[in-house]
């Protein structure tokens, strides 16, 4: 059904649609909303979850840990300081290969306080071995949303969908709403390695000799390459069912571009619409929007090895250069443009100067877009 | 008393370990989950392949046992934390959210005063003038009162206990073990070589703690009341010495008469408190 | 076809309630709309600016319009505080609650607050005006009144609804066009 | 799915090893003594007393000498002495 | 009073916010800093270049503040933290360490009883079947008595107070800065916005809380007493009913008559506990 | 003086010769002899500081936000879970632009449970804005961060002293501990910025403006580039006044290698034997060791574009390759081996068979070394 | 240093610009009722009441018109009027 | 010249303790040295690794040596839990705490139980034997009495000192090599 829904919102009706069992989170704008609606929908009894209000966002996860363990279907949702709060926990989860979801919005790290969208948070987790998605749009929040639960379960890898503070998180526009048994077809009941059980005696990590436990982090970092066939399979079926396809990237007029930029999240709207106007003139460029940054679509990238490539970044690793343009550039050559940091607002007019000046060379290795 | 012991033999706990007599108490649980926090039962619980506690344990985070605890809680009927004094610190807002919230889960704090496993470093129930790593001099601060701060929370079970008194200890975990919501004890656990006394001293530490009136068994199940052998030690006259308890131990060298004669002024006070509680807080 | 509009509000008056029932009546009505709800840090009192699109083709862009092909202002006062003119396309049009238009600016007008008023929509003294504002832009925005009413029931329940939906519907037949 | 079994571990006498070489004293029961109160069993740390056909029995190959069975013991029934 | 007042008019708070008003009692310390961690007043406090509050101010992060208040103590005399009760629930391991450092610093909590910067929220002090954001249905948890568990600290001050009663949080900040180390004054602060009620009955409610019982103010330097008004509403005769307190306030839509009369039991409670601890904990 | 030390007791000397006014620290294995020691200089009266015990790693790092916000040099240290525990003011440290120091002894990230090195910890700092430096060996411990205060100062960007968990943090060995007066000559009192006072009135931190907050952000960034000729021109003072000469790198036989590794920490000197057994056979190997992991010694790499590059991983970005490896092979075409993690013990013997097979042209893009 | 100036912020009225257009009522005060008690000076959170030689005055260009004086104001000396 | 060793000890004994003295001796001697404890995660009681290096040059390598040119056993029951032939390099050498030495191996052999008992140099029961096997190591790696000597005053204060560099002296003086 199509209808008008927050990014926020839509993630709350996927949760639903999800059959998740138990959600734990703690306040913090602009992730609030996700987890009110949440509530509203329990108490109303349009949900049958329990909602756990916990004191920080170290506990929400540790709820979810908890549940998870137990075999529920969980999730939490953070942004920024909540996220760098319960920071310890995400690395505890990972760590112990437990499936589950996060929502993370996307928000500028303090100080000085700012509320608005930057993907720096987010990024603190690529090392961890989370997989993370970044939804364009609400309908991608919506579907990405229901497709993690399943590609995190077949992995055993928790899973962070991330969404752009206020852009897409509160900002309300058509989504089509599948119906549950539509989903119910799509994503089976809960499925994980292990399950904590009084019946099953045995204990969860307990020191373990460094060797086997390097070889633990091995098969994680395999079950992360083994990642990038689970999500394009889970998002052709996903077309398939829902008449929407997914996949680790999305290509924008990217086969007989010349120049191809590089980029995630919200903004990458924006960017198309660039890319239509230099397409208009005549310009062969293209977009890849990186929809998911783990596992890294490396193999994708380096097929446009022999196209002129820039990355534009929400997110700056202080004393390098922008984060993505840092794992781009590893595989193939790249301009890097820092835009957007602390909210900042970045349009269609500005990539498409942006764009021009690329295209025309103007652009050093590292560009500040202020 | 049946400990069908959960504590395996050739466990790594120090000759004496006051944790390692505590953990047998949680036999007489059915079907316990349970969740530990790092801490000196992190190392007693063993190595993988092997585990020593013969439950199913749940190794988690210093700050996050009890959050974890209550997701286990919404599957499982039987929880338990058990965690050191260290991770009360730390996960103090942890635990003080869950009791909050009233969590159906029992948490067993095994305070020994100090964090061990890191070796001896002062915690908030560390003693007045304890030597630890971090307080050379002695510690400057009062032993945090874990478990007034706990009854304070309003929930349905607060108790302390000893290692030096095993019956009562077990017979309030079983207590506990039947309430729903959230059950607190706050566990006695002389260390050896935290507190520098012999290993074969254990239990007897322990024990001249609740005689000399230092640590007070009690519980409030909606009532309050003095419990076990503290009954005895409410007439001051019957207590041993504070001296005895203080001498055999290694961490309060050079207390001075004064120093003891302060700590002595401090437990009459709460025994004072407690004694009005006992008559305030009164279902009968 | 993208119409971008800003809609000017004071907190507490229920802007961004507004941008929402009329993104529901756009998709009611076959189009494709966005509701993108300024959040400064205001606390409730102050002026919050509310963008709103609606096209018949998938809206892709997702930053704020700097300038608006139509500007609603919920409050006359908001005059003073902002020139509506720096927000408004060469050819974009106000739409004010007031007794009276702007000159010098295409401007549609309704007595948002008297309808409010009328209709004892009223919380802490404030006429509550934001539905009777939908009506009179979905008005000028030529959406149908049936999507409006629909909207607006999909978005609140009991007695609430029914004052609402009269809100929208006296507005969405009141609003004129200012020709001074 | 290697990576279960580094995770998680099932429940073992001797996690680490046979801690009875940790002793430096031994106790030595004394049956005579006993007045089989079960203190020992109910407060040795190492869990390496047992009580069978109303004999105390300890099992050195675990027990770690600590001394604590020997000092509840109301009855003098178990005496440390030094391991050779 | 001189409230020579540190807080700037036309600054972003709503209209009737009860921390604009307790803000004000600032005024009277010597050479303050004042650290605040996330919350309605960084919102209040203003946004840069300018700032609305007077004195020199470190925005810090949520669970942080009395540690960072403790790290400038280190500097200066007169260090006053001042957060909200959703502060005290993440950083309620901060709060406990401090106190139980015996840092010196004063710390207010101005408890709006839910997170109002996020949205109304509940939060450990959010009162029984108060209707939040999170707790759609009202809430099920009992309000946390931070202040009953700050005193079991056993610091040298710790206060209740309300902003219908400025004076008397006057009278308990001023004295609280001239007590060397941790002083706490929980501070009861109704929020138009968050607990849906008219702007203009800010002061009012908070006297109602007061003068139903709901509220009591006390405080304890050594000694424990009830203070001011409170002094008065010990007879329960002299109380205005329970129900004009709750009736005003839209977040308690629904409560039914026995809810009334369970909080009135719960409230007798208190009293109770109040009243014996005012006749045990009494230096003269 | 040369004693024996272990990289703990040399950072706490360090500390002290430092003059450092206020430390807070929480305990953890293997950072706590560090502050041990501290506590034991100050309880006996040899440094003039104050010793604050705090409940959590959070609460210690806010603790010298506090005490250095008001002026007073602080310090403080921490390990692994003890980082991600206070992760969040990590962040708020260094976007305060706030000098300090923290010692950050590396350590594996659990569970299962786990005190040995692995650099994955510390390089969840990299996009934060400290600046980020790893000791090999004890001398480097105490000489890294004497130099850091004034390093940390001049730029007013926090600084992590790195040093691998037992390998260097609990090894015992010579370091020649300079006397007080000639660390006075080089270190002068603390700067900093701006200063927290009662009689000046103004706030720090409070909500700005997106495009302001952004443009302070940009200024990190080439603050962070500045840092590049702090570290060299302080490291060169250094040199000139103790003896031992530092710098963003160490660079060890590479002016005429064929063949470069790449790698940071105590195992460089276990690679600097092996090198030397490769050079007697002939082979042209070299090793650049980043003593600097932020501000990233990019320049530096560059030159060195037309040889064969082996980047050494201890830490690994889950979902594409070492973490390392990431970052030089932004600059140049590397090979990158991810070995060591979670403590397991990497020799000279290792790195000789390591790097005959780089030269042999036996390894694979990522290669895990177990 | 030029970041200095975003994360420092100097006191200053009107941080939020003329409150007083948040307004719905205002509060109108009567001299003649008034009894010098100070309250609405204590209670105003927007501290725009000032007393100045016995005459309460408030500051309309910042006064958000909450209420609160009126309502304290024990000898109805100030009255809350709708705004036009 | 870079001489590796591996000190094996049960938690408790002092193994760290004494690979520092030696480590300060050597410096006193004009030697690089290092001495890495093995950290496990056991309690006291359990069997602890210590490698130690000397060298005449700076010792660069950090990582423990899988073999050492000598290996020293502080209680002979160790021998029951690991076989030292295992970590020890061909034509290495054993230094051990006993009343005899070891068959088939180099063997140097001190009665450290013996010393530390006759010194009453106990604690809880053990006999405290680091400082005395320090002195059987330094003189079998040929350090100096004095270098060891003043290391043992470095690292111990008041009583403990003197008992201490007595232990030290007595097995530098006592330890013998086997021959049997
Ligand atoms: C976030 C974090 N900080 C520090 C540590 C290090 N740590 C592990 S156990 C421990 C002390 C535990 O003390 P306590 O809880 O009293 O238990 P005990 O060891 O005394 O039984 C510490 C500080 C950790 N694991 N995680
Ligand atoms: C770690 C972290 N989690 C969440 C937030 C979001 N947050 C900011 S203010 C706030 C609520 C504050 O509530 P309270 O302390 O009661 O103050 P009030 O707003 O009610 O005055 C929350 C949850 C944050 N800033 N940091
Ligand atoms: S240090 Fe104390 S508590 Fe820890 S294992 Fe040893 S005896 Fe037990
Ligand atoms: S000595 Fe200790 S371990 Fe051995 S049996 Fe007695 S109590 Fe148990
Ligand atoms: S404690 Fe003594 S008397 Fe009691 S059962 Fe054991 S050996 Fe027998
Ligand atoms: S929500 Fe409440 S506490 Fe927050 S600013 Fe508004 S009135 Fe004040
Ligand atoms: S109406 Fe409110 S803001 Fe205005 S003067 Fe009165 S109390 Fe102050
Ligand atoms: S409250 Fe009323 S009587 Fe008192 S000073 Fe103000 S106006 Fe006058
Ligand atoms: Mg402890
Ligand atoms: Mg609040």
């Amino acid at each position: 059904m199509k209808t008008i829904l927050t990014g926020n919102h839509a993630v709350a009706y996927a949760v639903k649609l999800s059959r998740v069992k138990v959600v734990s989170a703690y306040p913090i704008t602009p992730q609030t909303t996700i987890v009110e609606k949440i509530a509203e929908m329990i108490a109303k009894g349009e949900m049958d979850a329990e909602f756990v209000n916990v004191e920080s966002e170290h506990s929400a996860l540790s709820v979810v840990y908890g549940s998870a363990l137990a075999g529920l279907r969980s999730f939490t949702a953070t942004s920024s300081h909540g996220l760098l709060y319960m920071y310890e926990m995400c690395w505890w989860v990972s760590n112990s290969r437990l499936p589950l979801v996060m929502a993370v919005v996307t928000r500028t790290i303090g100080p000085p306080w700012n509320i608005h969208t930057d993907h720096t948070d987010l990024m603190t987790l690529r090392d961890s071995g989370w997989i993370i998605a970044m939804a364009e749009n609400a309908q991608e929040a919506l579907d990405l949303t229901i497709q993690s639960f399943k590609i995190s379960e077949s992995l055993n890898l928790p899973f962070a969908v991330g969404l752009d503070a206020f852009v897409v998180s509160h900002t309300a526009e058509v989504v089509d709403v599948p119906d549950q048994e539509t989903v119910d077809e799509f994503l089976p009941e809960r499925k994980q390695a292990y399950r904590v059980d009084p019946n099953d005696v045995f204990a969860v990590g307990n020191i373990a000799d460094n060797l086997e436990t390097m070889r633990m982090r091995r098969e994680m970092a395999l079950d992360m390459e083994k990642a990038k066939g689970v999500i394009d399979e889970v998002g052709r079926e996903f077309g398939e069912i829902f008449g929407r396809r997914y996949g680790l990237v999305e290509e924008y007029m990217v086969d007989d571009a010349e120049y191809i930029v590089v980029m995630t999240g919200a903004w990458s709207g924006d960017a198309k619409e660039a890319v239509d106007i230099l397409r208009k003139r005549g310009i062969q460029i293209g977009l890849l929007k990186l929809r998911y940054i783990r596992p890294f679509p490396r193999e994708v990238i380096e097929r446009f090895d022999d196209r002129k490539i820039l990355v534009v970044d929400r997110s700056f690793s202080m004393g390098h250069r922008g984060t993505l343009g840092i794992e781009v550039g590893n595989v193939v050559d790249c301009k890097n443009v820092v835009a957007g940091l602390c909210g900042v607002d970045v349009g269609f007019e500005d990539f498409k100067e942006m764009f021009e000046r690329f295209v025309r060379g103007e652009l050093g290795e590292v560009e500040w877009w202020i | 008393m049946d400990l069908r012991c959960v504590l395996l033999p050739g466990n790594p706990s120090c000759q004496g370990c006051p944790h390692a007599i505590g953990l047998k108490a949680l036999s007489v649980l059915e079907n316990p989950i349970v969740v530990v926090p790092a801490g000196c039962t992190t190392i007693i619980a063993g190595f993988n392949p092997k585990q020593s506690i013969d439950l199913p344990v749940v190794h988690v985070p210093f700050a996050s046992a009890p959050a974890v605890a209550c997701g286990l809680s919404k599957a499982y009927d039987n929880v338990v934390v058990w965690m050191g004094d260290g991770a009360t610190d730390i996960g103090f807002s942890t635990l003080s959210g869950s009791a909050i919230r009233n969590d159906n889960i029992l948490v067993v704090v095994s305070d020994n005063e100090a964090y061990m496993n890191t070796g001896i470093q002062m915690s908030g129930t560390t003693f007045w003038k304890a030597k630890t790593t971090t307080t050379p001099a002695g510690k400057r601060e009062e032993k945090k009162d874990l478990a007034l701060i706990m009854l304070m929370h309003r929930i349905p079970y607060v108790a302390t206990a000893s290692v030096g008194y095993m019956r009562d200890f077990v017979r309030k975990v079983k207590k506990a073990s039947k309430i729903k919501g959230f059950k607190f004890i706050h566990l006695h656990s002389p260390c050896p070589p935290g507190w520098r006394f012999d290993s074969s001293k254990t239990v007897e530490v322990a024990r001249m703690a609740v005689k000399s009136g230092a640590w007070i068994l009690w519980e409030y199940d909606g009532s309050f009341r003095i419990t076990g052998m503290s009954r005895m030690f409410r007439d001051k006259s019957k207590r041993i010495p504070l001296t005895e308890y203080l001498r055999v131990q290694g961490r309060f060298k050079g207390l001075t008469e004064e120093d003891v004669r302060t700590i002595e002024e401090r437990i009459d006070e709460v025994w004072k408190l407690l004694d009005v509680l006992e008559n305030t807080i009164n279902k009968a | 076809m993208l119409k971008e509009g800003i809609i000017l509000c004071l907190g507490g008056q229920g802007g961004v309630t507004a941008g929402r029932i009329l993104a529901l009546a756009c998709v009611k009505d076959g189009l494709y709309a966005q509701a993108i709800p300024h959040f400064g840090a205001e606390r409730r009192g102050a002026l919050v600016k509310n963008y709103f699109r609606l096209s018949d083709k998938p809206i892709r862009r997702h930053s704020p319009a700097k300038r608006g092909d139509f500007v609603v202002v919920f409050a006359e006062k908001i005059l003073n505080l902002i020139d509506v003119k720096e927000i408004l396309k060469e050819d974009g049009l106000v739409i004010l609650n007031s007794k009276r238009g702007l000159n010098g600016l295409k401007c549609y007008y309704v007595n948002a607050s008297e309808i409010a008023l009328r209709l004892n929509l009223v919380s802490a003294g404030w006429p509550i005006v934001n539905t009777a504002m939908v009506g009179a832009i979905a008005r000028v925005l030529n959406l149908s009144l049936d999507s409006v009413l629909s909207a607006v029931e999909d978005t609140f329940g009991g007695r609430l609804e029914d004052i609402n939906k009269k809100a929208v519907e006296i507005a969405y037949g009141e609003v004129k066009s200012w020709s001074g | 799915m290697e990576w279960l079994k580094t995770l998680i571990s099932r429940p073992s006498k001797g996690v680490s090893g046979k801690t009875g070489y940790w002793r430096t004293f031994k106790p030595i029961y004394d049956r005579d003594k006993c007045v089989l109160c079960y203190e020992c069993y109910v407060y040795c740390p190492e869990n390496c007393v047992e009580i069978v056909e109303k004999v105390v029995k300890i099992d050195y190959d675990f027990c770690k000498g600590c001394g604590i069975c020997s000092e509840v013991c109301p009855a003098n029934a178990i005496e440390m002495v030094k391991e050779d």
